[in-house]
């Protein structure tokens, strides 16, 4: 199978996507001309033209609603935010209009928008550019959210997400994009609401979503390598809809569960999935559910001290073996 | 850029009445627009009546007074010309051609209402009609306007999308962002300021600065904007239609500052509705400025009807009002396990996508 | 002691508080002739005059900003939202300005501003005047908030806010503003950061904030009288700072706990207290922490559902039954 | 509405070295405008350098080009007039007199930096300057800056706030909320709009719609607004002494347009920066509007400075930066625990509020 990036793995599925319906559209800041800001859009306005790939202004209020609006019409755009903590500016759009539209209506409107960009930590852009509100998005009946940790999976989410008929937030990630993976050519797609086994194992279940799910990957391998312990590594891949019963599954089998989560903790996915495993599964757990998430700052620029604040495989460890 | 259309050239402004839209009413037409604000009245007086005996929840902003604004930009309308509006919805949603039955039934938070009792008196929709709502955040329509010209263009299609906002929601950001889109990709929507000189408790000149009027601020954009005197409904209707076409053939916005007045509070829930402004000034525009009675002097004074026609008219439409308020307390309220569905599409729709993973969670 | 209202606790606070500092101006849509679309400012307009109550146009992102920006300077707003629903148009503010830029600054910075205003739903005003953003605010390191849920406690909590150097954010309920409740006449400030233990009991721990706390008194009364039961009910009226010494010793004390909380559940704030709970009182439980939350769908208009949309004392005793 | 300062009826526009403001210079003075220029192109010039060397991290957004903008303003104020920008933010903070020591330490995210490296490149910080940053989300500055102005008259100090933002930052809704409190309530806000004509790889046509300018949406607003050429030290001055005057004497907000350049790609990982425009047009702008070169020549021309002596000066300022970098990199970086540091002020001043209840949670 060739390897391709992430970054070229969402470019493919936008560029299917805009060619199987002509209501795919795909709008932000820079995504045509300049190609992204992160080049996930690269070559899709020579490719497709002014009417498929449109630069907006810097108004993500104004087009995040517009394109709510288009959505209600049938159009399907595809929104660029250049970073999903610039989603604030447009809060009330996304969640009021996208999000309680249909419901507001009794279901005689429906929204098949799509709002995409990175929303990570870890790039040395500071506090207000490095947001991870899946869990606003999740805790927000009405939209749906994503969050894929691998090339092959951005690229079968962000299709489904796209054919999707109801509002879904893609977060993807500026740590990932240049990161390479095993894609098919053949065309795929990803229902959401399926979450992944990433590593087997029969030890311990690390939970994660995102580039959480590539830290706990690594801190399988430690602990396979220096303690004999093998990890199961599941990823969430959809937070909303959620897998249950894949995080149910793995809990049984393993009995004792870490969380990892780029999150901030307080409301965090985890503090929400540690919630639910307790009350569906506690005769199951031998142990309490451990949570690793963003150490509870804003986030800080130093990249000396922004690395040890997302979570680390070190830190993972750690916990792993405080309950083992 | 095009400012000024061809029909605007040819309108004296000193008679509406001549404007090509306007002159080829038929008497029968005349009529239907004075049943159009006729029926909004009395469907808010009786909304009003039922608020006050405590069926319904929440707030009830009545548009009485304002009934010319509605009917009269809406009057003008086509298949592909549609409508979004603020929380201030019921003239609208009856000017569309709304049924009063589910609109009534929808304040009352019933099964039959428009919304299926989700959205109550702020949230009118009926997207067959072209209305998408019934937006109670201030401003939060207006990008949303926005958006429904921006896929009319982008599906190739004539039409227009009127935005109404009132005075206050000049000041949100997002209107301003809307402008500067609309105008520099040329989107045909046409904001309708319906100024109404108050936002709840606040005089226009407390909320807004300005040079002349909110309009204007277009200007800022290089779109055309216009003014209105929203008692005269051949006024509203020219001016309307000078957008109107602006936006189907130029594919360019427009902002609509439409003068009017409001009888009642804010909402029904404002005591302060005699505070902030002098009774005097409320009977003032009612002697003097209500849209409905001026139609009706025009209607007499043309000839077109007779003041006892007018008062059978009336009467028929207090009965259907009447039978649409019965039709709403005699509906059902919405089934407890209803409160799931309209959340989600794919789930209503029992596809696959929704089938998969919980979208739902707590109990 | 005197009996006073919810509003008028809240309106004597800030009426206290504008005489003690001449730096407090109340700020916010209005609040000032109008008295306030719920009258939490009743009078005080008159008594103060222009320059501490100053009413706004209907620009939250503008006015939120701009008492951010008075605060650095020593001034000491405390701003109304009419609604809490409406902070989504000041998101951005909210979050990145008053909530980071004291860490950006390296503490350069402070921000000693209240933001204040209702946050509930259940009074038919339908899905997007009903949002309860307090789990997004504790999410946010750099921000505190509080719900209080008495007369007394509004009134407290409220002076503490507005003493705090930090940014704090009120959340209010206009279905309490009526109600009645003991205050003293004396000066008193309720520390943030402490819960209240609003009903002693040995059997099972609610634990609530805000009007959920009213919700699990009620449930308790019921618990007593038809089961002999006897549940305690702390009110946690601070979410961040909170009290978890609090709630780990009820926990110690009756091993079992349902969560009452208006939020939505999907990482609402009982799901950090759940898993919070889990983690650190994992051998003192002798039963999953339950959860009762809003059920989870935008917040209806129809008033005979949006009364059962939100806790109910009936399913609160379900829930403890189903654990006792 | 005052809408001309005194000041302004006595300037000819063809010569603003005539100004007021600028007539009572001092030649001391003039050099000393033209070592604040250079010490940001220096600056800069080695943080690029240090940033290619990769020991910086994130953005790196440079001011070259643009520096007649910050130093010509900066220049006029007073103790009571405060700065606020956005995230192309170190011509400022070297132009209000931050030291470059710990501007470079920030950078580099260094324990020594003017925000203990919790901010970066672009979140500089110096409050007992007047300086409040510094910040990155587009516009989000300017409700900010419009505080910081009612702060000062709420105090009953005679002062002002200058709040820069870019030509692209006009299009983010806050901006025109912000405007319309200035305006309503008379607060002294200056927004400079640093139009360098493209934001990120945006050409201003494609970014705003307009008549003439940006600032003129003012107009709207019933604000005063003025343009002003950015490579011209005395004009910038002149014009923001107007807008200065109009702060101090009547509470009044100007928006105040400066044309100027920015020689740089939007930031360092721009790899467009010679795509969206011509090397050609850059290569102008470098050899006829250096705002630099052209101080230069009027001070050898006005007979203040030689060739030599700017030579001179300009090499004592490279090595101040050089030794900045070095004091950037000799520094340490945050010890980890500081990452809770800064969060609450309670906490960090150990007060009874910071030490009650949890206030980190996690790990
Ligand atoms: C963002 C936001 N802020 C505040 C409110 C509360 N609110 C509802 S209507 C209104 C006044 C609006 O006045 P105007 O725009 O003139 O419309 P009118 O009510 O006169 O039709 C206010 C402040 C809101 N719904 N949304
Ligand atoms: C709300 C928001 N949207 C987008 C961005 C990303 N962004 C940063 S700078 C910039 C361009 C701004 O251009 P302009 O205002 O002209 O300022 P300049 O960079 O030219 O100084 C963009 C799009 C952001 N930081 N914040
Ligand atoms: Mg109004
Ligand atoms: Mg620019």
């Amino acid at each position: 199978m060739p390897q391709i990036t992430y970054r070229k793995a969402i470019n493919d599925a936008l560029a299917e996507e805009i060619i199987r319906d002509e209501n795919v559209v795909i709008i932000g800041e820079e995504v045509a001309r300049y190609n992204g800001a992160y080049k996930v859009t690269e070559g899709l306005w020579e490719r497709f033209g002014d009417k498929r790939v449109v630069d907006t202004p810097i108004s993500e209020a104004g087009f995040i609603g517009m394109g709510v609006g288009a959505s209600m019409l049938g159009i399907r755009p595809v929104m660029e935010l250049m970073f999903w903590s610039f989603a604030y500016v447009a809060w009330d759009q996304i969640i009021n209009n996208a999000g309680q539209v249909r419901y507001m209506s009794g279901g005689r409107i429906h929204c098949p928008i799509v709002i995409r960009g990175p929303a990570n930590g870890g790039t040395g852009v500071g506090a207000t550019h490095s947001h991870t509100p899946e869990n606003f998005i999740a805790n927000t009946p009405g939209l749906k959210v994503v969050c894929p940790a691998t090339a092959y999976d951005a690229k079968g989410l962000m299709k489904a997400a796209i054919r999707d008929n109801d509002p879904v937030c893609v977060m993807e990630n500026t740590l990932l994009y240049g990161e390479t993976w095993e894609v098919p050519d053949e065309e795929y797609v990803i229902p959401l609401g399926v979450a992944d086994i990433k590593r087997e194992g029969t030890d311990i279940s690390f939970i994660a979503h995102g580039r959480a799910v590539i830290t706990a990957l690594k801190a399988a391998e430690i602990l396979a390598a220096e303690h004999g312990i093998q990890a199961e590594v599941l990823d969430l891949r959809s937070i909303r809809p959620l897998d249950e019963e894949a995080i149910l599954r793995t809990v049984a089998k393993t009995h004792r569960v870490v969380l990892v989560d780029e999150n901030k903790p307080f409301c965090g996915v985890s503090a929400q999935i540690a919630a639910m495993i307790q009350e569906q599964a506690f005769d199951d757990l031998d142990a309490p559910v451990q949570r690793v998430c963003s150490l509870d700052a804003p986030a800080i620029y130093s990249p000396a001290l922004e690395k040890i604040q997302l979570p680390t495989p070190e830190r993972v460890v750690y916990k792993a073996l405080q309950i083992l | 850029m095009i400012s000024v259309t061809e029909e605007e050239v040819a309108i004296d402004p000193a008679d509406y009445a001549q404007a090509k839209i306007n002159k080829s009413l038929s008497s029968k037409d005349k009529i239907g627009l004075l049943r159009e604000m006729l029926r909004i009245r009395r469907f808010e007086q009786v909304s009003l009546k039922l608020y006050n005996q405590g069926v319904m929840a929440g707030f009830l902003h009545l548009y009485i007074g304002q009934e010319a604004v509605a009917v009269g930009t809406i009057s003008i309308m086509g298949d592909n010309d549609h409508v979004i509006t603020a929380y201030r919805d019921h003239g609208h949603a009856l000017a569309v051609g709304m049924g009063m039955n589910e609109c009534m039934a929808e304040q009352l938070g019933k099964a039959t209402g428009c919304s299926r009792g989700k959205g109550g008196s702020m949230h009118f929709f009926d997207p067959d009609k072209n209305f998408w709502g019934g937006h109670g955040i201030v401003g939060g329509q207006t990008p949303l306007g926005l958006g429904l010209a921006y896929g009319l263009k982008y599906k190739g299609l004539k039409g227009s999308c009127f935005c109404y906002m009132g005075d206050g929601a000049v000041n949100q950001g997002a209107y301003h962002e809307s402008l500067n889109i609309a105008a520099l990709w040329k989107l045909p929507v046409v904001y309708v300021i319906e100024n109404n000189k108050y936002s709840m408790g606040t005089t226009i000149d407390r909320s807004s600065a300005m040079r002349n009027c909110l309009a204007e601020r277009a200007d800022g954009y290089g779109i055309v904007w216009d003014i209105a005197n929203g008692e005269d409904l051949y006024e509203v209707r020219a001016k309307a239609q000078n957008a109107l076409e602006r936006a189907h053939k130029h594919s360019l916005p427009t902002v609509l500052e439409i003068d009017t007045y409001r009888y009642y509070g804010h909402s029904v829930s404002d005591a302060n509705a005699k505070k902030y402004r002098s009774p005097e000034e409320i009977e003032r525009h009612k002697a003097h400025h209500d849209p409905i009675h001026l139609w009706q002097k025009r209607l007499v004074d043309e000839g077109v009807m007779t003041d006892e026609e007018i008062e059978k008219l009336d009467e028929s439409i207090k009965n259907e009002v009447n039978a649409a308020a019965q039709f709403a307390l005699d509906s059902e309220f919405p089934a407890p396990e209803t409160i799931f569905e309209d959340v989600y599409w794919e789930v209503d729709n029992n596809t696959a996508a929704g089938s998969t993973g919980r979208h739902f969670f707590g109990d």
